[in-house]
């Protein structure tokens, strides 16, 4: 029996849902091995469950728990992909403005407000998380089979300076930039980096992220504090390990 | 009767339509239910240098022509000029967004409903070929953008005043080679969207886009009507106005009351006579003839700006060579404006910098809030021909016309 | 075997070698110099200070296909190109002996052994030492296991031949010969030191010194030290399938002792909890471990480590503070 | 030459639960020819490996007079013993090795030997305590103290039952339940209830890390002198033959130089007992 498979979005640009749609190469061939159950983003028959495995993009508002908890209670396996459902994702960003609502709809009450994001695992437990803004597709399929050949799924405990490295990049540290790859989690093969622009830490704290050591090295290189802990709220300003950040 | 299409299926986002007939009153709300992001108050703060790839993550599909407005803004406040390369390879990544998501649009999205499936993935059993072209457009649309800006969703080396780091040859030519390789599947593409079993449905409405003299806009360009007047981005915000509906968390579009469209369909009806000359052959070769006013046609439209594209990304490509440039940038006061056509349409971004290269104030439009009012009308009129048909068959068509909008939820909740 | 060669002629001797060859030289990258499959031999940048990774990228590659397997078939990739490493520093040539010791050790690495064999080495001597390097220290700042060595003479470079292949690479015309008795002087040029004296005694005193706390507050756990270093060889074994699950490779990609599951074993015991125990287990690996087995340091002191570490920890400067220096 | 990488396919002739989260699993090396030639020695292990999950070092727990068979007793622990224990007779494995150093033997004859196994431990043993018992006349007492974390967790019950008809075996868990009569509490405290000779006498000691470090201590109060206790290290390990060097401890690899060594030995090397 192949696995049904569910993939759900919340709020979020929808591009880890894209990303997956972006896999060109095997999108036609996954029917082959798992049952896309739901995926209103791309297909129009959709039912809830059961479920198998649930790829859930996007943070979550009030209003949206309860579908999320149908989501969870439909899954054996509930993976939160990407950083706004890892982390709660740029709009989390919210939560450090005054007053936003006033700012965007002039204070108007309305049907579905609710100025509020979270991650899933507010509200729901999560079983792995595949963090990036947007996921990395090929980390995504590894996951895919990891769990189609019943492999726990490992997620990586390096930072991106081991897959930039590899690549033989000038470090931006040394530039002077202020490059988080050495506190992020990898898996999306130091993109950023091998672009010439600094990690952006969009895909959350590592294990062990040494934070207070980077912070003290950008200290020492002339980084404006102010400057450091805003480059620590971009992406993933809902983890703690970043919003604890101090310069 | 009432009507209510619970969250639209094949289109990016969360939406209902609802509709109540009442004694042949039609009232029609097309409920953005997508969670609220507040990115124009969160924007505010953020370095100059910041918020670009904050605003790509306003949506997935257009990312890139979220981070070109929003960095043309900067640029324009900052009165920056970029160089005529920046310029080209900007187009460039443009033309590659635009193909890809008008690809994922026609064969993801839209085509199964013209086939009788319900997904590309169910369409291939018996379409296999058309479902494969439509991937490997799709693939080469990501091509261009990961090639030019780093990563085919949310850029990475487009930056304030040029680019991080400049493809180089080989890869160019690669991307070169795979365009000229997949072109005649884009002229199949223009062959089949162009021959499909449209609804018979039509109504005139203000279109709305940018327009340039001597070319066929999308990275650039004046705003211009379809009824007639021309503007300076500048101008915008003072030829149309977002209003806050409350059951929607999106903003609409207005004009003078009334709802406008931008879009594939507002391009092409406006600016058909400056598509490339081969595209244009391939139009009359076809028997295609723009201005349209229904919405449905807007399939046609798409499959013939792809091909446009792919022939001037292969002009760009083949008469440009690109080198390493410096990107540096003074900051400086001011307001600034930009636009650029994402593929639903036309993208503006307002900031206003401080002299600490602050953003503190951020102001966009997007396509989708811009079309929104519109097709609510348009669902409307549409209803009221079809008002005999079954319940079932009435849903459909309506969905239909909600994905020819190809709406991108998360754009219009920003 | 001794000649020279002009230095314009190197650009046409490559040429002539990568029609029998693959050519891996440095050249320049960014700001930095790099190791290469030369597919223009203009590029080559034989008076450079470091590479970034060392000559270990192209022996033990990451990721390297161990196994291809397919359902119950299993093949070896086989790779029997002949490569020559035109342009390797004396540090380098001298780290590539050290990995010998390991991967010829009594169980053999045969992927590492094939390439060894299958290679050239034209080192060239080093003019322009950076500011980390320290190989005078290390005592591998003088070239051994070399093919062919090149030296820097101005308008020529001198040429010493190191073994027979060495001596085929040398007979053709673009070699020139030279007198018999022309000496080369070699330049030390070394700024950095690192005193070596009985640092293995010392070392095991300073196990449990306060300094491996400090260190271990400071280091990122990036284990850029381990991938730049050219003597570091430690890796990890992953199977990549494709969507049949039936079919795949086996892979090793570097691993490095710096990184939190390194000696992490299933249940979720880690043999070295600390971040602390990860910093000394490399300087303890190199600088004692491995000359306890081998009875060589496995630090050629080209300087890697300490060029990469953003946060500036320094075997020099640690084995200076512990010494009391 | 020989790619010492490449393992050889062996078929599971026979799989048998041992506990709930363990198993016996006789293996038999699909090519005659290496079955006959796969000599190993007590204490050595081999890289079992399932293509897709990866591969395991795992003791050899039968003792080398078994010709035609070898057996593996693995518990499961992560990704590739997970797969291997949803595998069934006549599925294939792919094995290397016998890698490692081996538990003495002929050097300890004569000696007055004690065993002392906590959990998992008692596998590499096994092959000792049976290789012991074929040639039971070479060796002094023998004794054998085991301990496991509950009843349900005990492995070879049967063999523990068999062996104590010839040696003195004492068995004991940390937590019992309601059936359970025997001895409670670690394994160390085993220790008290035993007489042993140390002067001649050898001690071998196998299990987890921190049971190991506990009982060695102990068994140095008793009076063993340090070269006379033997134990296993486990440290992680990807290749098993000296290259991969996760199992790196001081100038040691623990695939290679060990995983077997002498108290005397561990004394010498940093942080091994971790
Ligand atoms: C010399 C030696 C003998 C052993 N004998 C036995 C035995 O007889 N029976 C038994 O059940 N277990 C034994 N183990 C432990 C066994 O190797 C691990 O439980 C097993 O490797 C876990 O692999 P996994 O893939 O299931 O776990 P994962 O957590 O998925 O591990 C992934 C990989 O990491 C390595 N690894 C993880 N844990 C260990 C570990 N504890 N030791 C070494 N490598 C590890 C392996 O290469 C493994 O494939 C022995 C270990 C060693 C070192
Ligand atoms: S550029 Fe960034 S990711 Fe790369 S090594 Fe330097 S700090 Fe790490
Ligand atoms: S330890 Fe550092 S200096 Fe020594 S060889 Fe390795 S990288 Fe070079
Ligand atoms: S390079 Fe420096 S920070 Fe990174 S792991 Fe090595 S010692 Fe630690």
């Amino acid at each position: 029996m192949k696995p049904g498979v569910g993939i759900f979005g919340f709020t979020g640009c929808a591009g880890c849902q894209l990303e997956i749609l972006n896999l060109e190469d095997i999108l036609l061939d996954l029917p082959s091995v798992v049952d896309i159950i739901n995926f209103r983003m791309a297909k129009s028959e959709n039912l809830d469950g059961p479920l198998d495995i649930s790829f859930v993009e996007g943070s979550i508002m009030k209003y949206q728990v309860g579908e999320l908890k149908k989501i969870r209670k439909n899954s054996k396996i509930l993976v939160a992909i990407g950083s706004c459902a890892c982390y709660g994702g740029v709009q989390y960003l919210q939560n450090f403005i005054e007053k936003p609502w006033k700012i965007v709809y002039n204070d108007k009450k309305m049907k579905y407000a609710s100025p509020d994001t979270k991650s899933l695992s507010s509200y729901v437990k999560v079983d792995y998380s595949l963090p990036g803004c947007p996921i990395d597709k090929e980390e995504f399929v590894d996951f895919l089979k990891s769990v189609l050949l019943g492999r726990k799924p490992k997620m990586k405990s390096y930072p991106i300076c081991v897959e930039c490295k590899l690549r033989e990049n000038d470090c931006l540290l040394e530039k002077g930039t202020i490059c988080l790859g050495p506190v992020t989690v990898a898996g999306c093969n130091s993109k950023c980096p091998n672009n010439n622009y600094a990690c952006e830490g969009c895909r959350g704290p590592v294990e062990e992220a040494n934070i207070s050591s980077q912070a003290e090295l950008m200290k020492e290189k002339g980084i404006d504090p102010v400057d450091l802990i805003r480059r620590f709220r971009m992406f993933t300003s809902g983890a703690k390990e970043f919003q604890e950040a101090k310069a | 009767m009432n009507i209510d299409i619970h969250h639209v299926t094949r289109v990016e986002g969360h939406g209902n339509l609802v509709v109540d007939v009442k004694n042949k009153k039609i009232k029609v709300e097309f409920q953005i239910n997508e969670g609220t992001r507040l990115f124009e108050a969160f924007l505010r703060n953020r370095r100059y240098d910041e918020v670009t790839h904050l605003a790509s993550r306003i949506c997935a599909i257009c990312s890139m022509s979220h981070t070109m407005s929003s960095l043309k803004s900067i640029e324009n406040a900052m009165g920056i000029m970029v160089s005529e390369q920046t310029e080209k390879l900007r187009e460039l990544a443009i033309l590659g967004e635009h193909i890809q998501s008008h690809a994922l649009h026609m064969y993801c999205l839209s085509l199964p409903d013209y086939f009788g499936f319900d997904s590309i993935i169910s369409m291939s059993n018996k379409y296999l070929d058309e479902a494969k072209n439509g991937l490997m457009i799709k693939k080469l649309g990501n091509e261009i953008a990961e090639t030019v800006a780093g990563r085919a969703v949310h850029q990475i080396s487009a930056v304030v005043n040029g680019f991080t780091k400049i493809p180089s040859k080989e890869q160019m030519n690669k991307v070169l080679r795979h365009l000229k390789e997949l072109r005649p599947s884009v002229l199949k593409t223009v062959e089949l969207f162009s021959s499909l079993d449209y609804p018979d449905f039509e109504r005139k409405t203000e279109y709305i886009a940018l327009k340039k003299d001597d070319e066929y806009a999308l990275y650039d360009g004046n705003i211009a009507s379809s009824d007639g007047w021309n503007a300076d981005v500048r101008e915008w915000e003072g030829y149309a106005t977002e209003q806050i509906v409350e059951y929607s968390n999106a903003k609409q579009g207005i004009r003078n009351g009334h709802g406008y469209m931008t879009g594939p369909l507002a391009r092409i009806n406006l600016n058909f006579d400056r598509l490339s000359g081969s595209t244009k052959d391939t139009m009359k070769e076809y028997g295609i003839r723009f201005p349209s006013y229904n919405p449905f046609h807007s399939n046609v439209a798409r499959s013939i700006e792809v091909l446009h594209c792919f022939d001037t990304a292969i002009n760009i490509i083949e008469n440009n060579s690109f080198k390493k440039e410096k990107n540096e940038c003074r900051i400086k006061v001011g307001d600034g404006y930009g636009a650029n056509e994402a593929p639903r349409g036309t993208l503006y971004y307002h900031y206003k910098i401080d002299r600490k290269g602050i953003v503190t104030y951020a102001n966009i439009l997007t396509p989708t809030a811009q079309n929104l009012r519109n097709l609510e009308e348009d669902v409307n009129l549409f209803l009221k021909k079809i008002l005999d048909s079954s319940k079932e068959k009435i849903i459909h068509n309506l969905e239909m016309l909600v994905r020819a909008y190809d709406p991108c939820i998360s754009c219009s909740v920003h | 075997m001794f000649r020279k060669i002009k230095k314009e002629n190197i650009v046409k001797i490559v040429e002539k070698l990568m029609k029998d060859y693959d050519v891996v030289a440095p050249v320049r990258n960014e700001k930095r110099f790099v190791f290469e499959k030369i597919k223009n031999p203009e590029k080559i940048v034989l008076d450079y200070d470091s590479t970034i990774l060392p000559p270990k990228k192209f022996l033990l590659p990451s990721p390297e296909i161990m196994i291809r397997f397919d359902n119950d078939k299993i093949t070896i990739p086989e790779n029997n190109k002949k490569t020559i490493f035109f342009g390797i520093h004396p540090c380098d040539m001298n780290a590539i002996n050290l990995l010998d010791k390991v991967e010829y050790d009594e169980y053999k690495d045969d992927y590492y052994i094939k390439k060894r064999e299958n290679s050239v080495f034209v080192c060239v001597d080093c003019t322009k030492a950076n500011e980390y390097c320290f190989c005078e220290s290390m005592g591998s700042d003088k070239p051994e296991g070399y093919d062919v060595l090149l030296t820097d003479i101005g308008d020529y470079y001198f040429v010493e031949t190191g073994s027979r292949k060495g001596e085929e690479l040398v007979e053709n015309g673009f070699f020139e010969n030279v007198d018999k008795n022309e000496k080369i002087e070699r330049k030390k040029n070394c700024k950095r030191k690192m005193n070596i004296e009985n640092f293995d005694k010392i070392l095991k005193q300073k196990f449990d010194d306060k300094i491996w706390e400090q260190l271990g507050d400071k280091c990122l756990g990036c284990g850029s030290c381990s991938f730049v270093c050219p003597t570091c060889y430690c890796y990890s074994v992953k199977d990549i399938v494709d969507l049949s699950l039936k079919k795949g490779e086996r892979r090793r990609v570097w691993d490095s002792c710096l990184l939190v599951d390194f000696a992490k074993v299933a249940g979720g015991h880690n043999f070295r909890e600390k971040r602390s125990a990860r910093v000394k287990q490399r300087m303890y690996h190199k600088e004692l471990y491995f000359f306890e087995k081998y009875n060589y340091s496995a630090c050629v002191g080209c300087g890697r480590c300490i060029r990469e570490c953003p946060v500036g920890i320094d075997v020099t400067d640690v084995i200076s503070k512990i010494r009391g220096d | 030459m020989e790619n010492s990488y490449i393992p050889n396919s062996a078929v599971i002739n026979e799989v048998r639960n041992l506990t709930y989260d363990t198993k016996l699993f006789k293996l038999q090396f699909k090519d005659k020819n290496i079955q006959k030639n796969f000599d190993y020695k007590p204490g050595q292990f081999v890289e079992i490996g399932v293509f897709g999950y990866g591969e395991a070092p795992i003791s050899i727990t039968s003792s080398p007079s078994t010709k035609d068979y070898f057996e593996l007793c693995i518990k499961n622990m992560g990704n590739v013993t997970n797969k291997l224990h949803q595998m069934k007779k006549n599925d294939m494995v792919y094995v290397r090795g016998p890698y490692g150093n081996s538990f003495p033997f002929d050097e300890v004859k004569n000696k007055d030997i004690l065993f002392v196994a906590g959990g998992i431990g008692l596998a590499p043993l096994r092959s000792l305590i049976n290789e012991m018992l074929a040639h039971r006349n070479e060796f002094g007492k023998i004794q054998a103290l085991y301990g496991a974390r509950t009843p349900e967790d005990m492995i070879f019950t049967d063999e523990l039952e068999e062996w104590s008809k010839r040696i003195k075996v004492l068995t004991t868990v940390d937590k019992g339940d309601f059936r359970w009569k025997g001895n409670v509490g670690v394994v160390g405290t085993l220790l008290t209830n035993i007489k042993a000779e140390t002067e001649n006498a050898v001690a071998f000691v196998c299990g987890p890390p921190i049971m190991i470090k506990f009982v060695i201590q102990d068994i140095v109060k008793l009076g063993f002198r340090d070269e006379n206790i033997i134990t296993t290290l486990e440290r992680k390990m990807q290749c098993g033959i000296g290259k991969c060097g996760h199992c790196n401890i001081g100038g040691k690899y623990v695939c290679t130089d060990g995983p077997v060594f002498t108290y005397k030995q561990i004394k010498e090397l940093p942080e091994a007992l971790q």
